[in-house]
């Protein structure tokens, strides 16, 4: 554990926290223009956070002190989760803290918080909501999970950091099964993040939405570090994509040039990321609430499939 | 005195004293003192008898030796017991109007009648005494179980008179054609019924007859033992007398006929190819077993019910005793012991769970616990314990029964889980809501006699986690004894 | 035969009477005429004892033949037809099966009791030793005729007339039980009787009439 | 050599339970004496065989011989490393459930009388504490029927009603089924020696067919008592019927002396396992887990939801026993070490957080009569200590990090990753993908644990009588303070414990994670190696902390920290109540939909020519109808046909005498 690797991670981390809100705005602004639309400034998503921060907090009657506390801890998760996931060098001091299955631990515990939170004030919206984020993570999660195996399996390691550093810094090989896990890793990527087909964080129609309708009750600062948890979490999963599926560029353990070369070219494929997640956004239609399940299964299956793949043709026996 | 001698006199005096005693206000005190002093009279005779050694008495006619003074210690406490315990339930009885002072008295003179033919079948050293007595304890029966006069019992004791009567025919036909084995052998010196010397002579006896013999012996004294499909008296009798008479037809009559069967078996095994007698109780005791736990199933009245857990049970150690070597006699001996004080005590509860309620079907009774914990937590352990449910003691045999039972005969292990299983079942599906439950609870005039069941029970308890190796010793004498 | 003595022969031909008797007992369906059939074939089972003790000289085997005499001849034929009026049984006796195929089931059963006996009879040393298989006989009719039966004083008459073919092994083959075992046998009898006497007033009373099928209430099926 | 040996530690401290049981008899009527002086009694006797149980890890086996029982069997008993283990689960579980039982048993009024209670309660966990040190089939026996005996007198507590005295029947039958197997099981193990001691079972060699038949048949008997698919229907029936202390102590501890049974028989005393033993309890319990978790998401009753998800855990846990039994069949010990690891981490795991949040429905239940889901909701505002302290049940029962559940599922997920290098064609690919059914069945716990605490705590109250609800007193606190503190300890320590546990993988396996693990710090979990994987929770607590406390107050100097109360926001419609929320039924409707095939549902939809329009939903188990109800039917019939035997026909009687007379005397010759 060097100053240096330290100092690393936290770059990371700050970076992380203060890109996380450009990049949604980028997706917003992708959009507007895919859809013909004028766009938001890029820098909407500060604005917006600013303003809520500075709002009092309005809480509802009924609101326990768990409805209180959960935005901080969504949004410490996210930020754990972010500091893991390898986004500019795989020296990360934090990263033994937790692997990749901790990960999607991390991520269900900012789940299970956040939909108790919902259930919490007790309104229509809140259960319906609170609901439809478990139907969504009981069937995403073990997807993400199946993905992270097959990547594991590859590397022959959990953890995020030496995963990158095996798929990143080995001979040029292509692996079949990662083409599966890609698959199921974005379109899991589509209903972790509440974005269409499966959620549209644009509307507050109550028949089909899920996030939106979690945090309904939430203002002020509250709602502030939802929003940008929410954030966060698009990045901290762009990033594990990209760390799984385009690994290069990703600095290595004591090269500060590389790091320095690393900043731009995670920025340049976020970009690109984001531009692509605004195109499948548009390209699709909102499903039925009941077909996300049907969607979800397939990202599962195309999972398991990957790992199948992986087990009969990439293993000599 | 004569230990031996007073045992035996004082059923019979007392039996003719009560005869002639009427209505007296110390006649249920004479039973309950009667069967007292029987059974101080066999404590001392056990003492004796361990400390010494076997003895004679009346010439050669009785004989005590390890193997039955046992079962005659054991016979005069349950006997003992129940006396206490009918007491309190025969006035009851007689309150709730069910009962006649004429028939009262004719109760407590047979029960005495009963005792003595017990006691003296268990010590007869002479075949066909052990017949005779055998006989004689149907008679005295028939008539408690005919006690109320009602239809039903009627039925049952005639049932029970008919099927017993012929049964027994049969053994008293073996029994000559073991007198005619003998005889060849021993001479006509009118030895040649005395177990002592047919058992000496055992291997010189022809195995022909000796084969013919057994077999109707089986039939005969193992229609006594209640053996399926010879069994159809016992749930009868059972349900339709009363319910000390229960008690002693379980736990007592049972065991005296069991007992004469292994005398029939070990001159049988002594003069036929090994495994001859043991395949036949074998077979007879696990059919048993399971007619009698499908039985269980279908029935609507308690001691009907119990009647054929009783089945069940002789099935078991028959069984065990078919088996033989000196594990399953152990456990065979030790079942015996269990089954007896455990069925008993069962009896005893269901007796005053009866009365308390006013009926014997089960679906009637309810919440035995709110009526009155002490016979409602006598039912359910009584239940738990002949169920085979550690740590009481029946479960100490039945684990060594099956244990051997895998050892040796490993077919037949699944047979007997099967039967024990739906055993469990059966009863414990039963027993259970009669204890729980909610009920209209109703008193009665006289308090019940508690302590005898739970006396039963904590025997039953103490000999599942320690066999006294007093005991332990006369168990392996014994079982040595039956080979 | 020539060899065989006459005592012998005497008690093979009274072994022979009891099972034709059985027989006759097995076809007859009237009840008084049974029972004397019955008190027939204790005086066969007397006369059988009787030539046994004067052959043998056992003192007991006189005692037992006056027993056989006194309960199975008299008193017993005497208490049952005493019962059949008091009682009021009807005359005729209704059997189960028929009694062709009775007779025929009866015939089969002598064949195998005769099988039975023989291996054993070989082996007897006593010059009586057919009598064993034909107590067998008697004792298996006795059984078929308690199955065939319905009322319940024909039940009781097979059931005394087994204790008959009982009687006749213990006597004639085997030449005598102890006197023990004899006088208890005897005792049981008797009280036994007397019992089932008490019984069938008690039945009568309780259902008017002597008819076992009153007495097929308690039953699981 | 110590003066007192741990095992003479443990006997007794199960006789310090008996005499706090028989003390409970002294006076049975006075429920205060019972509760505020004997169990707390039996608590401290649970720390300190806890503590016993802890020290005895790792030490040499120690045994020692009663005068009781048999003749020739006197009750023989042993501790070893394994036993140890779950005699630490039983004492420190225990000593929470009594604190907790030492107020709830105070007032409780309805059915029972107290010292009877105490009795049978101690006694249950003698018989718990009996069932580990056995070293004989005798000694094992008898403490595993009065296991299920004093268990049984504890369910049916509340005999009124009539539900209750079938839950407790189904129970005890099928654990008398189980134990008939169990015994079964010990006699095929003798192999024909006659020798019951587990000394020599273990030095007995079996054939292959002989060891599989005892594997099955412990399978079969151990099963029926942890509840796998299909022996569990007793399990959601007789778990909810119970009192709450009670119905924690047999989710908590006493299945988990069946995983004890089934790890001592399969490891220790059938010999070298065949793989395919792995395979059929691998098979077992990932049926047993799904069908376990599904069950929990969709009931509407909070204990039957907490007794269906302890079936899915003792799924997890079979899952688990298989993986290691299919490594150690091929003799990677290490990766075998990694699995049994898991397994008993997680018997320890789920031994904390289960009892934490069946006594947390006791508190519920006691302060407002009511376990119907549908009638709950809003509690955390009159109960916030429950409501908190069930919320770290919630998370480890979720299996969600930093808490206990997570790290023995993470080391389960650990263990599967390696199942590819499994020298058997088709396993190495078919084991890895049972993983995503694990998986499956994590997330979906997840889904059940937040319908739980959200519908019993949160949201408004469904029922106006909620209003008077009261949080727990003093004693129940402290014990589901104590029970949270072992969840969160065993979540983020589990190094140092896991470095304990290693005594009894290397009692069974002969291997263990100890020297590899030792080599890290003691805050890091890393099982095989930290570049393979890691997982250093009180890190990962300590972010979370730090960003929670960073947060909050950053957020407060940078902004304000204003708060308003408002009404909740109602569309516009303001004739909303609480009946708008969702019910338990309503909530688990998308599983219902998905996964259709698996639940047996009676529905009934409203019509437009109803006049009352309702919809109801009745959710059964399918087993029910396949297995139980065909058995039933065939044992009437059965029995049918035997009773024709007893006809009352005293003619047709006497043809049975005189047919086997007949049958006997042609058949039977020497």
């Amino acid at each position: 554990m060097s100053v240096a690797g330290i100092l690393g991670q936290l770059f990371a981390l700050v970076l992380a926290l203060l890109l996380a809100p450009l990049l949604t705005g980028w997706v917003n602004q992708c959009r507007a223009w895919l859809q013909n639309r004028s766009a938001p400034p890029l820098w909407q998503p500060y604005y917006t956070l600013h303003k809520l921060f500075n709002k009092d907090v309005v809480l509802a009657d009924g609101a326990s002190s768990l409805f209180r506390v959960a935005p901080f801890v969504v949004f410490g998760a996210m930020a754990l989760a972010c500091a893991i996931v390898p986004s500019l060098s795989t020296d990360l001091p934090f990263a033994p803290a937790a692997d990749a299955l901790a990960l999607v631990g991390v991520f269900g515990l900012a789940r299970l918080f956040i939909s108790l939170a919902a259930m919490d004030v007790g309104t229509a919206f809140g259960s319906l909501g609170g609901r439809r984020e478990m139907l969504v993570g009981f069937l995403a999660e073990p997807a993400l999970l199946m993905v992270i195996f097959t990547v594991a399996m590859i590397a022959n390691s959990t953890s995020v950091a030496a995963i990158v550093a095996t798929l990143a810094h080995r001979d040029f090989v292509i692996y079949p099964s990662l083409a599966f896990a890609g698959v199921a890793f974005t379109m899991v990527s589509l209903a972790e993040n509440a974005r269409v087909p499966v959620d549209n964080p644009a509307t507050h129609l109550e028949l089909t939405m899920i996030h939106e309708a979690m945090i309904l009750e939430y203002s002020g600062r509250h709602l502030a570090l939802i929003e940008w948890a929410a954030s966060l979490k698009l990045y901290a999963y762009s990033c594990l994509g990209l760390a799984f599926f385009f690994p290069w560029g990703i600095a290595e353990r004591d090269n500060l040039l590389a790091l320095a070369a690393a900043v731009p070219l995670l920025i340049l494929k976020l970009a690109i990321g984001g531009f692509l997640l605004a195109l499948i956004e548009t390209v699709n239609a909102k499903m039925r609430i009941f077909r996300a399940p049907e969607f979800l299964g397939t990202a599962f299956m195309l999972a398991v499939l990957g790992l199948l793949v992986r087990l009969l043709l990439e293993t000599r026996v | 005195m004569d230990m031996f001698v007073v045992m035996l006199a004082l059923p019979l005096v007392s039996g003719a004293l009560l005869t002639l005693a009427g209505e007296r206000a110390w006649a249920p005190n004479l039973n309950i003192l009667a069967s007292a002093g029987t059974f101080l009279a066999a404590v001392l005779l056990t003492v004796e008898i361990v400390a010494f050694g076997p003895r004679f008495a009346f010439g050669e006619q009785f004989f005590i030796d390890s193997l039955n003074v046992f079962f005659v210690a054991l016979t005069a406490f349950v006997g003992f017991t129940t006396s206490l315990f009918s007491g309190p339930y025969m006035k009851n009885e007689r309150a709730r109007g069910k009962l006649s002072v004429p028939r009262l008295r004719l109760y407590k003179s047979m029960y005495q009648f009963f005792m003595f033919t017990m006691l003296a079948a268990l010590t007869t050293n002479n075949l066909g005494l052990l017949w005779v007595m055998m006989e004689a304890a149907t008679l005295t029966t028939v008539l408690l179980v005919s006690l109320y006069r009602t239809p039903a019992s009627l039925e049952a004791a005639w049932k029970y008179f008919i099927l017993c009567g012929v049964g027994i025919a049969q053994a008293l036909f073996g029994t000559i054609l073991l007198y005619f084995a003998a005889e060849r052998v021993l001479g006509e010196t009118g030895n040649a019924l005395l177990w002592t010397h047919l058992v000496g002579a055992k291997a010189f006896l022809d195995p022909t007859i000796m084969s013919l013999a057994f077999v109707f012996l089986l039939v005969g004294y193992g229609t006594k033992v209640g053996l399926a499909p010879l069994h159809n008296w016992l749930p009868d009798a059972h349900a339709e007398g009363p319910t000390p008479v229960s008690a002693v037809l379980s736990g007592l009559l049972l065991n005296v006929a069991l007992y004469a069967l292994l005398r029939c078996k070990v001159l049988a095994d002594g003069a036929l190819p090994a495994g001859f007698a043991g395949n036949l109780m074998m077979g007879f005791g696990l059919f048993t077993l399971l007619v009698a736990a499908f039985f269980l199933s279908r029935q609507k009245d308690i001691k009907r019910m119990f009647a054929y857990s009783s089945i069940e049970h002789m099935g078991i150690i028959t069984f065990a005793f078919g088996m033989g070597g000196a594990i399953a006699n152990f456990a065979g001996l030790l079942h015996m012991t269990l089954h007896s004080l455990t069925k008993s005590a069962i009896f005893f509860a269901v007796g005053h769970a009866a009365q308390k309620t006013g009926t014997q079907r089960m679906d009637d009774i309810r919440g035995l616990v709110k009526i009155n914990p002490l016979i409602g937590w006598g039912l359910m352990l009584g239940t738990l314990a002949i169920l085979g449910m550690p740590p009481f003691g029946v479960f100490a045999s039945e684990f060594m029964i099956l244990t051997h039972a895998m050892q040796h005969h490993p077919w037949a292990t699944p047979l007997l889980l099967l039967g024990l299983g739906i055993a469990f079942a059966a009863i414990f599906g039963r027993v259970q809501p009669m204890v729980f439950g909610e009920t209209e609870a109703k008193r009665l005039p006289h308090a019940p006699a508690i302590t005898p069941v739970f006396v039963h029970l904590a025997l039953v308890l103490m000999l599942g986690l320690w066999i006294p190796p007093d005991l332990a010793r006369w168990f392996h004498e014994a079982a040595r004894m039956l080979g | 035969m020539s060899d065989v003595p006459l005592s012998a022969q005497l008690i093979n031909l009274c072994a022979a009477a009891i099972l034709l008797l059985a027989f006759a007992m097995l076809a007859q369906r009237r009840v008084l005429q049974l029972i004397d059939l019955f008190a027939l074939q204790g005086f066969a089972l007397f006369l059988s004892t009787l030539i046994v003790a004067v052959k043998t000289g056992q003192t007991h085997l006189y005692f037992s033949a006056a027993l056989t005499l006194a309960l199975k001849v008299a008193v017993l034929p005497l208490i049952l037809r005493r019962l059949v009026q008091r009682l009021h049984v009807k005359g005729e006796v209704e059997p189960l099966i028929n009694i062709p195929t009775t007779m025929l089931v009866g015939i089969m059963l002598v064949v195998v009791a005769f099988n039975v006996a023989l291996p054993i009879a070989q082996l007897s040393a006593t010059i009586t030793r057919g009598t064993l298989g034909i107590a067998l006989a008697t004792v298996m009719l006795a059984f078929l005729m308690m199955i065939t039966r319905k009322k319940a004083i024909t039940q009781v008459v097979g059931f005394l007339a087994m204790e008959n073919g009982l009687f006749l092994a213990a006597t004639s083959a085997t030449y005598g039980m102890p006197m023990v075992v004899e006088l208890g046998i005897a005792l049981d009898v008797l009280i036994g009787v007397i019992i089932l006497g008490v019984f069938f007033f008690q039945i009568r009373d309780q259902f008017d009439s002597l008819d076992i099928h009153h007495l097929e209430r308690l039953k699981d099926h | 050599m110590p003066s007192l040996l741990s095992i003479d530690a443990l006997l007794i401290a199960a006789c310090a339970w008996l005499a706090v049981g028989l003390a409970g008899l002294a006076a049975p009527r006075q429920a205060r004496f019972v509760a505020a002086t004997l169990f707390p009694a039996g608590a401290f006797v649970g720390l300190a065989v806890g503590g016993v149980g802890l020290f005895a890890l790792g030490g040499d086996p120690q045994t020692a011989v009663l005068a009781i029982g048999l003749p020739e069997l006197p009750f023989h008993l042993r501790l070893d490393s394994l036993a140890a283990v779950f005699a630490l689960l039983l004492g420190f579980a225990s000593a929470g459930i009594s604190l907790y039982a030492a107020g709830y048993f105070r007032h409780q009024d309805a059915g029972g009388v107290p010292g009877l209670l105490c009795l049978q309660y101690h006694l249950f966990l003698a018989s718990m504490l009996m069932v580990l040190l056995a070293d004989d089939a005798y000694a094992f026996m008898v403490a595993w029927e009065t296991m299920a005996l004093a268990s049984f007198f504890l369910v049916t507590t509340d005999h009124k009603h009539g539900e209750i005295r079938r839950a407790g029947f189904l129970y005890l039958l099928i654990a008398h089924v189980g134990a008939l197997a169990i015994l079964l099981a010990f006699g095929v193990m003798t192999g024909g020696s006659g020798d019951y001691r587990f000394a020599a079972l273990r030095a007995q060699e079996l054939s292959p067919f002989w060891a599989s038949m005892a594997f099955l048949l412990a399978l079969l008997g151990f099963g029926a008592k942890a509840g796998l698919v299909p022996l569990h229907v007793w399990l959601p029936e007789a778990h909810p019927a119970a009192p709450s202390p009670v119905s924690a102590l047999m989710s908590g501890v006493m299945l988990k002396t069946a995983i004890y049974g089934l790890l001592r028989v399969s490891f220790d005393l059938a010999g070298t396992p065949l793989w395919w033993w792995g395979v059929v309890a691998l098979a077992f319990g990932l049926v047993t887990a799904f069908f376990g978790v599904l069950n929990a998401t969709v009931q509407s009753d909070m204990k039957r939801l907490l007794a269906w998800s302890s079936i899915e855990n003792i799924g997890l846990l079979a899952v688990g026993i298989g993986l290691a039994l299919l490594f150690h069949a091929y003799r990677m010990e290490t990766l075998a070490a990694l699995a049994l690891t898991a397994v008993l981490y997680h018997c320890l795991a789920h031994a904390g957080f289960k009892s934490l949040l069946f006594l947390a429905t006791g508190s519920v239940l006691h302060a407002t009569k009511e376990r119907s889901l549908g009638r709950l909701g809003g509690l955390i505002r009159r109960m916030p200590w429950v409501a908190w302290l069930a919320l770290v049940g919630v998370i480890a029962g979720a299996g969600l990090p930093p808490l206990s559940g997570f790290v023995s599922e993470w080391l389960l997920l650990q263990a599967f990753l390696f199942s590819p290098g499994l020298p058997h064609a088709w396993l190495n690919m078919v084991v890895p993908v049972a993983a995503a059914v694990v998986v499956l069945v994590a997330a979906l716990a997840g889904f059940a644990m937040v319908k739980f605490h959200g519908i019993v705590f949160l949201g408004q109250m469904r029922e106006p009588a909620l209003q008077e609800a009261h949080d727990a007193g003093p004693w129940e606190k402290t014990g589901l303070v104590w029970l949270a503190f072992l969840t969160l300890l065993l979540g983020v320590l589990p190094g140092s414990l896991i470095l304990r546990l290693d005594a009894a993988t290397r009692q069974l396996l002969g291997a263990g994670l100890a020297e590899r693990m030792s080599e890290q710090g003691w805050w890091m979990l890393a099982p095989i190696s930290p570049e393979r994987a890691s997982y250093e929770p009180l890190v990962f607590l300590g972010i979370i902390l730090l960003s929670v406390w960073l947060g909050r107050g950053l957020v407060k100097r940078l902004y304000h920290g204003r708060l308003r109360r408002s009404p909740a926001w109602d569309c516009g419609y303001h004739f909303q109540g609480p009946r708008a929320q969702d019910t338990a039924e309503g909530f688990s409707q998308p599983i219902r939909r998905i996964f259709e095939p698996v639940f047996r549902m009676e529905r009934h939809f409203p019509s437009i020519r109803d006049r009352e329009p309702y919809y109801a939903v009745k959710v059964e188990d399918h087993f029910w109808y396949w297995l139980y109800v065909p058995i039933a039917r065939l044992a009437a019939r059965i029995s049918a046909l035997v009773a024709s035997l007893q006809g009352g026909r005293i003619a047709v009687y006497l043809m049975y005498s005189f047919l086997t007379l007949i049958l006997l005397i042609l058949v039977a010759r020497p």
